[in-house]
Parts: structure tokens; C-alpha cells; sequence
């Protein structure tokens, strides 16, 4: 998997919520060379403090114009700067970055699965399969938030004409209740089905309980800090079984941040 | 003229003297895509111990102000895995391989020793002091001087290879230390490793790290770096040093040259700039050219 | 509800846990243009000595990376000015006054400490045990257990009022110091006062101090400032302790007490916001309150 | 003298030169408080690095708009953060503070001598001095830069229509050499003279000497590092002679900038 280290130009800032941004970055190799469910890791300024650069989904992807994107919201120094760069300046970035997810061929059903701003790799993900999907094979997309106006990426969702289903912690949009609550009720439907999740931890964990007790085949894209993105500090690391029963840690950055859910060891 | 970059820490010679330092380049190979590593002083891996380490449960980091916090445990696939996996693609880069030893009793180090002595293309061995004591309830050797020289000296037994020893900066005076390590056989001191910290989530109001205390890094430490460096070179003015802790620029590497360290290395900041310790080097040609300077070893220890 | 914030530390209590620390508030009056002195929860002046002090050339501050530099080296008008000048109008805002003692012997250390005691409007005297101790060639008092004992124990005989000792973090193990200095009849500790650091102008190729050596303060220290907390804690679970070093935020202060300290003091932070003491005060009342907590004593130490 | 501690309105970035941006901030109190000579403190962010507020001198103020602004060039990360404050965002400010210059009034000629980024603090004393000349009374300014690029204010001084002498050190316009051979000619023309002035420390030395050893009355403005700007940490400590003959440490932030030249003791 080749990876570049380049400063990307940008070219668009595009408010898609409350406090919800799409940054539109000019970087033809990583435009190119992105799969959904990897990152990249940017820097908007030399700064001290913040220190790390931080790892973004990528949202989508256009290899023709070299371009891709990513949806943030401004929580505090870091992305106060990104959202101040003006058109044209560059970000330096790395990517694309980490393992990405893998379309069951074998699933009528795709479920994908995602939590508040896990969204983003979900919509790339979801863009780059629909156009290959077999008859008889569908999406299905099961989306939760806190309130309704969290709710991230609804219009890529939309776009595909796949079908949505919301649930939101307060009843503001769709079922009143965890996202989860829809999944355990989505794979209690009798179709064969594949599950693509990426969310907090917690809801990750709460859907890969849900997948293993049930056999369906399930990769989750987990949350973890990340210090370099590259492989080299192992600050990012997952628990996961060994072959031989044991367990180790691999490294979210590198070989995940997809995992297979019935790798992964919660604790 | 292109000014003269190359150093030599008694035994080993450098072609220049920006190194990367242990645990922050992986083993090696890790950014050959990015990085074009014959351009590195030196390359010092990952710590090695005897067998395969897991190392600590998440979180293992945490960010701080112009910092971070680690508690990464020592994970390595272990001292032969590195001799038979990685050691021989690396070498053939040509840069010199610093190997660095760590081991939870003196019996491991001497024979994580052995093992990276006699295998070929390695340069020199670093020992890391600040891995925890079993025997002393995981207090870092590297804050007695008793403790540092049986280290040193144990392994100065089992190796010929130039041997650098890496202090640990949570000491009150660091320069018995620093002596203790250099009676005992090192050719080389480095210094510093991480400071001891600790940081809390205010919102979920637990530790940051799993395990409760970690090492910090970064430019943050970058002045108590240079304090303990101008220390160890007034107490030891003939021994080669190496300066770490902070370094992101060029100028920041200056500020150790200038205090009398011989080589520095970049830690954290490889995270951030992959590319980052091939840039310095060309910024100290580049410094001593438009300060009509030829070669770096004219300006070392000249701030005093 | 209104959460309570009133603390006490032995017998010295506090309406909040939130003061401004030695050094980084002037004598006390100097913000009270800008800042609402009634709403702090401590003020701690200057340290002050028996004749006034020159201090250090300059320079004497350098900016690092999340941090900053200083040797001021004690300039301060003495103790009688700030009695006769300051302490008059000072106590009219009721707000507790520490007043910061310094002494390069402990003769001065306890002469200081007299007057002071005498004088009407002082709440509690803080030691600056990182003064230089001349008889010890510059060493700071607080870095020896004994030294440390004497200058406390010296100042205890001298006053009545509640004693603090102000730790220095330049030691390897701090619990030792601590148990000194309540021994000796340090009824609170506070802790940390600076850390040594150097900085070199790479260009002008000096040292950034006109002192070479100067003291490190600001975000970059909180964690270091945090284990020495944590650490001083378990020793001592039932000894008052003031946590400081690098706090900027509600959270950072949050971080402190979650660890176990009494109250906090902010430093560096006010040159920076002269307001952050009284916003962190009143933002810790907004965090209980979210978080349906009534007393700021509650989440005391519940980080272990 | 009142400060305060406020939100200051960005209302516009005007390019004055090569690396030279006019930054106009709206903020009334600043604005009617302001005298040539003083400063404000500015934080563009909340960061942790750069962690100081840094000092800028009031270029110019209009009390009836409530506008001030200052003249900076982009340095490193504090002043390319400056830069990047959208218009209608906020910069902390507090000023004005510090001391500032003083016509001496016995003076035929007013010479002002301003060292390259010096020159903001003498644009507003010469713009608020021009107005209140008696006759006989004139203007004189002095102004030198490395190069003809990095001349500062020459707009402003160009407007009061005194009379502006150039000195450059590549002699790229005006006289080659320092500004202060241009001073030191001017001391020799038989007019009754004052002398205020702001430029590097070194600057500042020379012009001080020149005028102490006439007995010409000069004002310098000096420059320091200042972590608080408002007197309570003792780091921009000036050596001064004490009316005892001795000396002690005033700050540049409180009693200065702006000292008598011969107070200041040089080292
Ligand atoms: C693989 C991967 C992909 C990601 N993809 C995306 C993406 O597509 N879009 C996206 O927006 N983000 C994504 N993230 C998260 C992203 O990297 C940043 O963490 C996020 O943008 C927040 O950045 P920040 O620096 O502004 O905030 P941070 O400083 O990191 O803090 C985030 C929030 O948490 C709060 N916070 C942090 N620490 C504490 C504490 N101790 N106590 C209380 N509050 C605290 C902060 O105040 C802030 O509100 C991804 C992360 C990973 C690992
Ligand atoms: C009273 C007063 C008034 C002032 N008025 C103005 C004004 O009107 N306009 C103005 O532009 N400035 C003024 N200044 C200076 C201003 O406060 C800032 O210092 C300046 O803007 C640079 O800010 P910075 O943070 O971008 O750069 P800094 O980080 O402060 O650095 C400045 C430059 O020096 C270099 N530098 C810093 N440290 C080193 C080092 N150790 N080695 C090598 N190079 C180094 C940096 O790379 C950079 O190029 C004034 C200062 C004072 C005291
Ligand atoms: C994540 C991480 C892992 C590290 N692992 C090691 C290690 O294995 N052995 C060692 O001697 N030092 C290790 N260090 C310390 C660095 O080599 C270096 O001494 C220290 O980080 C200070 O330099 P810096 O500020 O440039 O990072 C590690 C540092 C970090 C941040
Ligand atoms: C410029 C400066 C002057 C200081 N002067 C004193 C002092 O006189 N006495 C003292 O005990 N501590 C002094 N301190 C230390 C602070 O009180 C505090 O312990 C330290 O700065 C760490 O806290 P901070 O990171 O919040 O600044 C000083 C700190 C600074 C930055
Ligand atoms: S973030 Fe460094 S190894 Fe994954
Ligand atoms: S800058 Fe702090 S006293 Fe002047």
C-alpha cells in the first residue's frame, strides 16, 4: 500500500452542519490511491501545541479532479486551525494511511453501521459499493446520533438511494433509542448479511457482541490516539487474538483501523 | 565548499550528527518509503529485549502541551527477531544501526548484549536506563549511580561494539550518574530520556495512560534537555554526548551542538515529520555555510 | 443548588481552591484594575526578603515551546515596603494573603518570617524552598530532605501562622522532602515551584538568560508537576497539599484535585489571562454543577 | 493611565509592504485611551505555543470610530496566526499600556529617528504632534532600514508633509549607511532639537550617546521580552540610574517603553 506525504492544496471549505465541515483537499496520489475506511493524518500549521498531527476518514474521493475530502467539526485548537486555512494554502498531509473495509462478497445485505462522526468512512465506503453490487445484493444504512442535528453525512447516504434508517438518543429523528436497537432488530430479518461499522468504541463493541453471537461477518473501524499514524510509536494499540490463543497488540494506524470484530479483544 | 558534517563519538563515526532516536523510527525499515535513510547520523531501533515483549495495555499515549506521554512497556518482537528479520535489509542502507538494549534484570541486558555482537551491521549498542527495575519495584536503573555503573559494566563485559548509555533525567544531579556510566565503560553518553508525568481526563475522571504514569517527551522537555546536557558536559568535558529531548528544528539541534553535544537525536518530532531528521542535517550544511563555518565540530561546545 | 467551594487546609480555609501563586501576581494590587480581587481564593505575593533585591540581569525570560524560562533572581522591594506599602490596602479585599517568604539563609528565611507574622492581614506564610542557598555554592534548599527540615522547621519556631512549604521538582524522589518538611512543621505542601532549564539563541549563539540556567514554568511542566502530586499523595495521604505547575484551564485544575489536591494556584497563566484565576474558579462551580457534585471537596483524590 | 482587557473586532488586514500587514482592530476604549509611544498586548488564539501574548505599538487610532491599529510582518507561528483572523473575529487585547513619548516642548525641531519595524510607535506621535506645532516648530524624521523594502510607515510620514530623511545600509535609497549618521548630521545643524526614537536596542545605544553627549533630550523607546506586558512578572527588567547614583531594574513593559535616554544604563 503506498503512501504519500505531500501538502495538499485546499480548495474548498463546505459547511455541512451546525458545527460540521467538509474540507476539500487537492492531492492527486492520495485522491487516487484512497480506499474507503483509511485516513490520513494532517497538520495545517507547524504548531508546537497542538503537537500530533490527527488522523481523518476519508469522506470521499474524486481520482479524475485529484481530489478528496474529509468532515470534521471545530472541538478546539486543531481544528480551529484547519478551518482557518485559507483556500489555496496547502495541509501538509499523510495518506492514505491504515486498512480499509473489505465488501463480503458472499452478503445479500450490507449493513453499514454508523455512530455520530463515524459516518465519513462509511459514505466512501458506501459510494464505492453501490456501484458494484449484484442483483439481489443491497445496503442497508443504519445511522445514529445524539440528537438529529448530529447526524452526519445523511446526504451521501441519501445519494445512493439505499435504504436509511436513523435512530437518535433523544427521539429527535427516527427510533428513540441506540443504534444498535436498529441493527439487532435489522439482523433478526432473515437475509444474509454483512456488517461495516464505525462508531465510538463502546457502540463498536456493542456491535461486534452482536455479530459474533450471531455469525454474521463484521469489520469495525476503531478509534484510538494516535500519535504518528505511521506504524512506528505502537501508541495506537488493539488487543486482538493470536492464531495460536493467546493474544497481542497490533496497531491501529496499520492494521486496522478495520478490524475484523471477532479479532479484537474488548477489556 | 559544503561544510563537513561528519562526527566521530570516539569509535563511531557518524556522516553527520542528526541520529533517530529509540522507540520513534521503529525498527528501522518502518519509514524506508518516506525517508531516504542514507541520509540519517544513524538510526537507533526500537529497545530490544530478550524475548517478545506485548507491552502495556491502551492507553499507551496521551497528548499534552507541546508534549506527549507514553507508557508504550518496551513491545518488541524481541532481540532475534530483529537480528533475523530487519538487520539485514537495514544494513544494506549503509547507515550505522545503533541497537538499543533494555532489559528488566542486569542478565538481560548482557544478553541482549551478546546477541547484537556478535551479529553483523550493527554500529554500536545504546543501553536504555530508564527500563524498570524488577528487583527495586521498577524504578529506572538509570537514577542510581550504583545501579548505572553494574549495568554499563556488565555489559562493557560482553561487548566490544562502541557502547553509549542513555541517562534518565528523573534525578535530582544527574552528573554522578553521568561519571558512574562512564567509570563503569561507556565511550558515549545520551541524554535525555523521558521525564516521569502523569495526566488526567478531567471528564471521565480517570488516568490518561493505563498505566498511571508515563514518559515525557517532546518540545516541552526541550529546556530540561539542555540543562542536564550543559551539566553532564561541564562534569565530563572529554566524553562524546548525544543530545535529545525536543528537537523539531534545525535550530533546535543547534542548541545542543552549541551547548557540546557531539550528535543529537530526534524523538517525537519524527511522528509529526517523518522527514524531519534528514532536514535538519541539511539545515546545519546549510547554517554553517552561510555562517562561513566548515565543519560542525567548530561550533560544538562554543556557548558556554 | 450552588455547589460549595470552600475548602480548607488545615487552618487555613479558603472561600475556593483557586489562588495565584508567588511571582506571577505582582504584591497582590497590581491587577486589581482588571481582575476581581475578591473572587480568588488566595492571593500569594511575590517572594519577598528582608532588604530589597536587585535581581538578575536581563535577560531574564525566555518564551519554549509551551512554556517559558525565568530568572528574575528574587528582585522585590523586601518585606518592610510590601508590609508598610501593600499589605494595607491589600487586605481590604478580605481575600487570604499568603505572603511568599524567601531567604538565601535560613536566618533571613526566619527573619522574613517574623515580620511578616507581626504584621496585620497575613492568612498563612508559603517557603519558596528553591531560593539559592549560598552556603551550598546556589543548590536550592528544597532539593535536600535536611536542608529542607531546618529552613521549615527554623520558620516554624518563628510563627504561628499555617506554614506552607513550597517544593522544589528538581529531585529524584520527592516523597522524602515532603515528609522533611512536615515534619519539621510544614502544616501544608505545595508543590511544584520551577523546573531548571536552559535555552541557547541559536542565532546569536548565547544563552537566552542572561543566568544561563533559569527556571521552567507553564503548560509544558503539568504533567511533571501532576506525578509529583500523585506522588507526594500516596506518601502522604493526610497532609493539605496545593497543586501548581502549568494550569491554564478549568480542566488542568480539575486534573489537580481529581489527584488530590486541597486547592490549586495558576502561575504563568496570568500573564497570559489575568482573569483565569476568577473564570476557573467559577468554572469549577459550573462543573460540579453539571455534574450534580455539591462540594468541590467531594471529588478530592477520587483519581487513584 | 486605564487599560483594559478586551475583544478587539478584526475589521480589516491591509498589505503595507512586502511582509508588512496593517492589522485594524475595533475597540473603542483602546482606541480614545491610545498615546504615541504606548502598546497593546495581543493573543490571536488560545495556545499553548506560542504561549506569551506578544506587544504591538498602536500605528494609529481614531477615537470617533473606535478603531487602532498596528503594523506587523509574519515571523513564526504567533504572527501567522494574526494573519489568518477572519474579518468580524476577535483578538484579546489589553492596552494601552505603557509609558509613552512626550513633545518637549522647548524644541524648534522635532527629530523623530525610527529603525526599521521601530517606526509605528514615531507614525503616531508624529501624526498627533504635527497638529499641535507652534510656528517655528517643525518635524524631522529620521528613518533607516536594512534595504529600501523594509522601510516601514513611509506612507504615514510621507502624509504630515515634514521633512523625511532615508538612510539604508545597502544604500538601495537615500543615504548608505546607519540612520544615526543621519541623526548625528542633524545634531550638527544649529536648530534647538529633541530627539525620539525606536529601532533595534543597538540603535537605540548609538542615538542615546549621540544625544547624552550633546545634551539634546531624548526619548527611547526600548524593546524587551515581555511574557505579561503588565508589570507583574519583573522579566523585562531595565537597567535605569537610581537619583542615589546607584541603579536598580525598571520594567519596559510599565515605566516604559518609552525612558529618557540618559536614565537607561547600557551594559
Ligand atoms: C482513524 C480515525 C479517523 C478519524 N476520522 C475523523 C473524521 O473523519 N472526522 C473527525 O471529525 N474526526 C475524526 N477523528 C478524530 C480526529 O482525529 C480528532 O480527534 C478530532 O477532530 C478532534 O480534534 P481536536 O484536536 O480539535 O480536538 P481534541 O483536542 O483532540 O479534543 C477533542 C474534544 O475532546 C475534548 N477533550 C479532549 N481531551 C479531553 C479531556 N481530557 N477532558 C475533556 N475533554 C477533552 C476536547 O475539548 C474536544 O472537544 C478520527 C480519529 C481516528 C483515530
Ligand atoms: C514594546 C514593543 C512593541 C513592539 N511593537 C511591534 C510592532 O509594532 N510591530 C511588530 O511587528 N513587532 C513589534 N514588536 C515585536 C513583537 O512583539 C513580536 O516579537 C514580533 O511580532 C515577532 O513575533 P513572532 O511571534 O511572529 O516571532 P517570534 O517567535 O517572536 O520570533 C521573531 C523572529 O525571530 C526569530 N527568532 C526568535 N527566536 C530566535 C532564536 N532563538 N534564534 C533565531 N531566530 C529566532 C524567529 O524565527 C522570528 O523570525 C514589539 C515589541 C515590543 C517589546
Ligand atoms: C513512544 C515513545 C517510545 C519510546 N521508546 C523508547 C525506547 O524504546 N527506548 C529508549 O531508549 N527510548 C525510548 N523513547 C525515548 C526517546 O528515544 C527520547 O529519548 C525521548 O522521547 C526524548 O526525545 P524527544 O523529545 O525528541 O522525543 C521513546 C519515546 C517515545 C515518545
Ligand atoms: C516569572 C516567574 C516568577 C516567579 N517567582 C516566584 C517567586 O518569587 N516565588 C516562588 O515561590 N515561585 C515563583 N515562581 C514560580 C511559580 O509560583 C510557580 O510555582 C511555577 O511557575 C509553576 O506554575 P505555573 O506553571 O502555573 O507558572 C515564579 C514563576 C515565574 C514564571
Ligand atoms: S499511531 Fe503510531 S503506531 Fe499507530
Ligand atoms: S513584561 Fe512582565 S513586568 Fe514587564
Amino acid at each position: 500500500m503506498t503512501r504519500y506525504e505531500l501538502p495538499a492544496m485546499v480548495v474548498e471549505h463546505r459547511r455541512r452542519g451546525a458545527n460540521l465541515y467538509e474540507l476539500i483537499l487537492h492531492a492527486p496520489p492520495i485522491a487516487q490511491g484512497a480506499t474507503p475506511g483509511q485516513f490520513v493524518m494532517l497538520r495545517p500549521m507547524r504548531t508546537h501545541a497542538p503537537l500530533w498531527r490527527r488522523p481523518y476518514s476519508i469522506l470521499r474521493a474524486n481520482p479524475d479532479k485529484g481530489v478528496f475530502s474529509i468532515l470534521y467539526s471545530v472541538q478546539s485548537a486543531f481544528t480551529e486551525l484547519l478551518s482557518l486555512k485559507p483556500i489555496g494554502s496547502t495541509v501538509q498531509t499523510l495518506g492514505p494511511l491504515g486498512s480499509y473495509f473489505q465488501p463480503v462478497r458472499s452478503a445479500r445485505r450490507h449493513i453499514l453501521v454508523a455512530g455520530g462522526v463515524g459516518a465519513p468512512p462509511l459514505c466512501f465506503f458506501a459510494a464505492r459499493l453501490a456501484p458494484t453490487l449484484q442483483s439481489g445484493e443491497q445496503i442497508l444504512i443504519l445511522e445514529g446520533a445524539r440528537r438529529a442535528d448530529l447526524l452526519v453525512g445523511m446526504d451521501e447516504f441519501r445519494a445512493l438511494g439505499a435504504e436509511v434508517r436513523v435512530a437518535t438518543d433523544d427521539g429527535s429523528k427516527g427510533y428513540k433509542g441506540y443504534v444498535t436497537s436498529l441493527l439487532e432488530m435489522a439482523l433478526n430479518e432473515p437475509i444474509e448479511s454483512a456488517v461495516y461499522a464505525c462508531g465510538p468504541n463502546r457502540m463498536l463493541q456493542a456491535v461486534a457482541q452482536l455479530c459474533t453471537a450471531r455469525g454474521v461477518p463484521c469489520q469495525i473501524s476503531l478509534d484510538a490516539p494516535m500519535p504518528c499514524g505511521t506504524g512506528v510509536c505502537l501508541g495506537c494499540a488493539v488487543k486482538v487474538n493470536t492464531p495460536d490463543g493467546g493474544a497481542w497488540y497490533k496497531r491501529a494506524c496499520t492494521e486496522g483501523p478495520v478490524f475484523w470484530a471477532e479479532e479484537v479483544v474488548w477489556e | 565548499m559544503t561544510p563537513d558534517l561528519s562526527v566521530a563519538l570516539g569509535r563511531l563515526r557518524l556522516r553527520n550528527p542528526v541520529m533517530v532516536a529509540a522507540g520513534t523510527f521503529g525498527y528501522g525499515l518502518d519509514y524506508r518509503d518516506l525517508v531516504d535513510l542514507t541520509q540519517l547520523g544513524a538510526i537507533v531501533t526500537k529497545s530490544l529485549t530478550l524475548a517478545p515483549r506485548m507491552g502495556n495495555p491502551p492507553p499507551r499515549v496521551a497528548e499534552t502541551p507541546a508534549g506527549m506521554l507514553n507508557a508504550i512497556g518496551l513491545q518488541n518482537d524481541g532481540v532475534e527477531a530483529f537480528i533475523l528479520e530487519t538487520l539485514p535489509r537495514l544494513r544494506e542502507y549503509g547507515t550505522p544501526i545503533v541497537a538499543s538494549v533494555a532489559g528488566e534484570t542486569i542478565e538481560e541486558y548482557v544478553q541482549v548484549a551478546m546477541k547484537l555482537s556478535r551479529a553483523e551491521g550493527v554500529a554500536a549498542l545504546e543501553l536504555n536506563l530508564s527500563c524498570p527495575n524488577q528487583a527495586r519495584g521498577g524504578m529506572e536503573y538509570g537514577v542510581h549511580p550504583e545501579l548505572t555503573a553494574q549495568v554499563v559494566a556488565a555489559v562493557r563485559q560482553a561487548t566490544d561494539l562502541p557502547l553509549i548509555a542513555k541517562l534518565s533525567p528523573n534525578v535530582g544531579d544527574i552528573t554522578p550518574i553521568a561519571q558512574a556510566a562512564v567509570q563503569a565503560g561507556a565511550d558515549i553518553l545520551c541524554l535525555i530520556n523521558t521525564v516521569l508525568g502523569v495526566a488526567v481526563d478531567a471528564r471521565t475522571r480517570q488516568f490518561r495512560l493505563a498505566s498511571k504514569v508515563g514518559g515525557l517527551s517532546g518540545p516541552a522537555v526541550k529546556p530540561i534537555a539542555l540543562y542536564h546536557l550543559w551539566r553532564v558536559r561541564q562534569s565530563l568535558p572529554e566524553t562524546p554526548l548525544i543530545g535529545v529531548g525536543g528537537i523539531s528544528s534545525v535550530d533546535d539541534a543547534l542548541e545542543f551542538i552549541l551547548l557540546g553535544a557531539h550528535a543529537v537525536q530526534i524523538g517525537t518530532a519524527n511522528y509529526v515529520q517523518p522527514t524531519l531528521a534528514q532536514e535538519v542535517a541539511q539545515g546545519l550544511a546549510a547554517y554553517l555555510q552561510e555562517n562561513g563555518i566548515d565543519s560542525v565540530t567548530a561550533i560544538r561546545g562554543t556557548v558556554r
